[in-house]
């Protein structure tokens, strides 16, 4: 239990970043502590006491203390998907520094409303 | 289990870190060393796929980081220093962070409890992984075979993300226009 | 009837995206021809898909690998899902087929559509699944392509504007993504039936509404919904007329309202009756959207920021109807979705026209484009008045439904509200008819010459579409959106029909 | 970009070889063992990654790099469909797995029927795509062409 609220105070720690940071490159940086917090919260709903990871070595083995597989396949995907979106984030920065020559957002906001 | 704890500790002050220090690559290197301990996390909670799997992630994430803030800067101006327009968001935003967490530990307290997984799917692809995909590794037979339309989604998302990317960084998005603002 | 035509809503689109980059290297063009010829198969198998649904009434259910609900993932296909494949590839084909003389402005030929398929592919696997996780990944493709798309200008604003949407948005799919994991601890399954089964056991404890707010939260801001909406104004100006036009017609629909009320009715099983507070907060929601965004859209000079204003607006209305929460709330709703998808594509497309004809959006610099670019000002107005409620065009239709929904569940506040703010929807997408179309005492008509034929006819095809939703508004109406509203009333009976007996 | 010393590129050499072949161990490996193809293909990435650090790279090699890693990107992308499509157009399902493709033997190379393949076509396509994103974030000043 304490695990899973450690978990989310890596969340609020990370979304505290994005939210109140004027630094491009620290708002990824924050983004990436959230995309942490919740992979790691979705494997830790997998574990399971005296577990051994799900993979059959021999036939014949006994299954009953694996761990809960689902939650791994899962959370590999979202690694994935997350490793996607930050280098996506990480391009539109490396533009707008291009752009604007700062990662200030302050000196960046053109638009309004 | 204390090395969990230990780890989780560890992960917050790292994350600490990486958001208040000065030098941004400083910065991207402890977003790495929270990286890496997610990987070892998932170890002790016997998921060694994910750890694989996060370790290049994680190698890769820094690499990227890298590679843009030497291209650009790594000095970040905004932090450092007392602010007084900060003080209250963050007092707002330590506020709200409380509530959440009340919140979500009246809530977690409905899940069941930590090591203890319901495995109500997991027990029939556990029974059913190596038999009916001939797979040993049984994540592999859930992510490839059972459900592997998942994954094909999974491979479309980086699919996206490669083409976005190179997508961004075309010289000049429309014809005519110059590269204006470049170094 | 059989359901394998199903996966081909994703496969199609995906397929396209893989090979466009392979065949672009070699001949240059063949991205349109690939990315048209995808986009009307995508159509003709929608028109196939709800045509057999409406002669045979039943929901049909594709199990990929063969495999049993429980273990594998399940693709449905009911009247809901119908109704809003048909919307999202109706106007994908327009948008695609405009977006081949639009592009000559830009570079990047084959990445816009790579990108464009890409968005087709998330939202149509987004409507098709039957699966919460399957659900979060094929949110991710749609809003990951969308993301790289609003930014495909690579200008100043675009790019910024990009940005800010983006961190908006993943905010958004990791609370999708918290929610589906705090899901799958409790309910230990992934198959929405199997969920929606499996958690009606458990009772609504603080744990469900968690969940519940989580996945709401991450909707929210995916329709933007105010106040989640901030990044909307932005993003949607931002891209290209095609993707915007994509974006506030379907995208925000199919990712926040489709998703949305999927999950919220036939997952969690909450209705008027059995969670009121729920309900009486979307009306809330709706509210503040309908007032903010119209009140907001007043005061726009962008051509594009104004519609997209009244983008934020119109979802209101979609979610008052869902808050109301009775037969003709709903059905006013889903039937939103439709006049509004095809209502405001066809409203972008003109925004696109006159900026491929004239090169500015403002409207203060704009006037008399009615001589020269005919076409395009006639669809705008007529866009424009079914948008704003006007009979008999299908726009009309959807608010008439939504009050009566009102007016049946005793909220005569909100009939009058819904009444009062579609005159002023008339109003501010009007003056875009004054500023830019009619001829202004002070200034002469901007030089312009009606747009290449290809876009003419795409806007003409959402006109006629437009027109004869609300001429044959009764078949639409029998046949598809109120079997689709009855999909989500039912509530937990969705698990039923999924699994069998 | 310039490359590194003479020390350094042997040494990245030898070690990109191992890291390539590494990759590949644990992209056939996926269905007995931990990892599978995506861990693979990113390894496979890390290894090109490594050899255009140490040896630096002039514009047009990176250019024929890019055009080249975003085609074989493609293809395993258009590899993975097909395998998915095959079940799907021999008349059974989409995704059809092991009933399609054999079970083979058991804790053998050859088994887990479409998990094999599969993971060969998503080691191709992450590795080619993570070193196409690599190049257009990181390596020396060029900008992409269209």
């Amino acid at each position: 239990m304490i695990a899973l609220f450690a978990c989310l105070l890596l969340l609020l720690i990370g979304l505290y970043a994005v939210v109140t940071k004027r630094n491009i490159i620290r708002i990824i940086i924050g983004f990436s502590l959230v995309e942490y917090a919740v992979n790691l919260f979705f494997a830790l709903v997998g574990f399971k006491h005296n577990g051994i990871p799900p993979i059959i070595t021999h036939l014949g083995q006994s299954r009953s203390n694996f761990v809960d597989p689902v939650p791994q396949a899962l959370v590999l995907t979202a690694i994935v998907i997350g490793l996607a979106t930050t280098a996506l984030m990480l391009a539109l920065a490396m533009r707008i520094y291009e752009k604007y020559r700062t990662f200030d957002i302050t000196e960046i906001r053109r638009l309004k409303g | 289990m204390i090395e969990l704890y230990v780890l989780l500790a560890a992960m917050i002050i790292a994350a600490l870190v990486a958001i208040e220090i000065k030098d941004l690559l400083a910065a991207a290197v402890a977003l790495g060393i929270v990286g890496f301990s997610v990987a070892i996390m998932f170890i002790l909670l016997q998921a060694p796929d994910l750890a694989i799997v996060q370790i290049v992630v994680e190698t890769l994430t820094v690499v990227f980081f890298a590679a843009v803030i030497l291209r650009t800067t790594n000095s970040d101006t905004t932090v450092g220093g007392f602010r007084r327009e900060l003080v209250l968001p963050t007092v707002v935003y330590v506020g709200f962070g409380l509530l959440f967490l009340l919140v979500a530990g009246q809530a977690m307290a409905g899940l069941p409890g930590f090591g203890n997984p319901t495995m109500l799917v997991a027990r029939e692809y556990i029974a059913l992984g190596l038999e009916r995909t001939g797979a040993g590794n049984v994540v592999a037979a859930i992510i490839l075979d059972f459900r592997g339309y998942d994954t094909l989604g999974e491979v479309t998302v980086l699919f996206t993300a490669v083409v976005g990317v190179l997508t961004i960084m075309r010289r000049a998005g429309r014809k005519g226009q110059g590269a204006e603002g470049r170094g | 009837m059989d359901a394998r035509f199903v996966p081909l809503f994703v496969v199609i689109p995906m397929a396209a995206a893989f090979l466009i980059p392979l065949l672009a290297k070699l001949w240059q063009r063949s991205a349109d021809l690939i990315a048209n010829a995808a986009a009307a198969a995508l159509l003709g198998i929608s028109v196939y898909g709800a045509a057999s649904l409406v002669t045979e009434s039943q929901v049909l259910v594709y199990r990929m690998g063969g495999w049993a609900p429980t273990l594998g993932i399940t693709l449905a296909y009911d009247h809901l899902t119908a109704l809003v494949a048909l919307a999202v590839n109706a106007l994908g084909l327009c948008a695609l087929l405009f977006s081949v003389r639009y592009l000559d402005h830009y570079t990047g030929r084959w990445k816009f559509y790579t990108l464009f398929m890409l968005i087709l592919a998330g939202l149509n696997g987004v409507t098709v699944t039957g699966d919460m996780f399957n659900l979060f990944v094929f949110i991710e493709i749609a809003a990951v392509s969308s993301y790289a798309l609003v930014a495909f200008g690579t200008d100043f604003d675009e790019l910024e504007a990009g940005f800010k949407y983006m961190v908006i948005g993943e905010i958004g799919g990791t609370a999708i993504l918290l929610a589906i994991a705090m899901l799958y601890a409790r309910a230990s399954t992934l198959n929405m039936a199997v969920v929606s089964q499996v958690m009606a056991g458990f009772g609504r404890t603080p744990l469900f509404w968690f969940i519940v707010g989580a996945f709401l939260v991450g909707f929210a801001v995916k329709m933007a919904m105010v106040p989640f909406h901030a990044w909307l104004p932005d993003a949607h100006p931002s891209a290209p007329a095609p993707v915007s036009a994509l974006l506030s017609g379907v995208f925000i629909k199919v990712l926040g309202v489709y998703a949305m009320s999927r999950v919220m009715f036939n997952v969690f099983g909450l209705s008027r009756a059995n969670a009121p507070a729920f309900f009486n907060l979307l009306l809330g929601f709706g509210v503040v959207s309908i007032v903010a965004g119209g009140l907001l859209a007043y005061v726009q000079k962008d051509y594009k920021r104004l519609l997209a204003y009244s983008s934020v607006s119109q979802i209101g209305y979609i979610l008052i109807g869902l808050g109301i929460g009775n037969y003709w709330g709903i059905v006013g709703a889903l039937f939103h979705i439709l006049a509004h998808a095809l209502g405001k594509g066809l409203l972008f497309l003109t925004a696109g026209s006159v900026e491929h004809a004239t090169g500015t959006r403002d409207l203060d610099k704009l006037s008399g484009l009615e001589k020269s670019m005919p076409v395009t000002a006639w669809s705008y107005l007529l866009g424009s008045l079914s948008l704003a409620g006007v009979p008999p065009f299908a726009g009309f239709f959807s608010k008439f439904f939504i009050i009566v929904g009102a007016v049946s569940a005793g909220m005569y506040w909100l009939a009058i509200l819904a009444a009062l703010f579609s005159t002023v929807t008339l109003g501010y997408l009007v003056s875009v008819v004054n500023r830019a179309f009619f001829v202004r005492k002070d200034r002469e008509p901007t030089a312009a010459r009606e747009v290449p034929a290809s876009m003419v006819i795409a806007m003409l095809a959402l006109l006629i579409l437009t027109v004869a939703l609300g001429v044959g508004f009764r078949p639409v109406l029998d046949k598809l959106v109120g079997p689709a509203a009855q999909n989500l009333i039912q509530g937990l009976g969705y698990a039923r029909a999924i699994l069998g007996g | 970009m310039r490359g590194m010393s003479l020390i350094v590129q042997t040494v990245a050499r030898l070690l990109a070889g191992m890291l390539f072949l590494f990759g590949t161990y644990i992209v056939l490996h996926g269905h007995l063992t931990p990892g599978g193809g995506f861990a693979g293909g990113v390894l496979i990435a890390a290894a090109f990654i490594l050899v255009s650090l140490a040896f630096g790279s002039v514009e047009q090699t990176e250019r024929n790099s890019y055009t080249l890693s975003s085609v074989v990107e493609s293809l395993g992308g258009v590899l993975f469909v097909s395998l998915a499509l095959a079940g799907y157009a021999a008349g059974t399902f989409f995704f059809q797995g092991a009933a399609a493709y054999g079970t083979g033997t058991p804790l053998r190379l050859i088994s887990g029927g479409i998990i094999l393949p599969a993971n060969i076509a998503i080691g191709i396509k992450v590795g080619a795509g993570l070193f196409a994103v690599f190049l257009a974030l990181g390596a020396s000043r060029f900008v992409m062409k269209d």
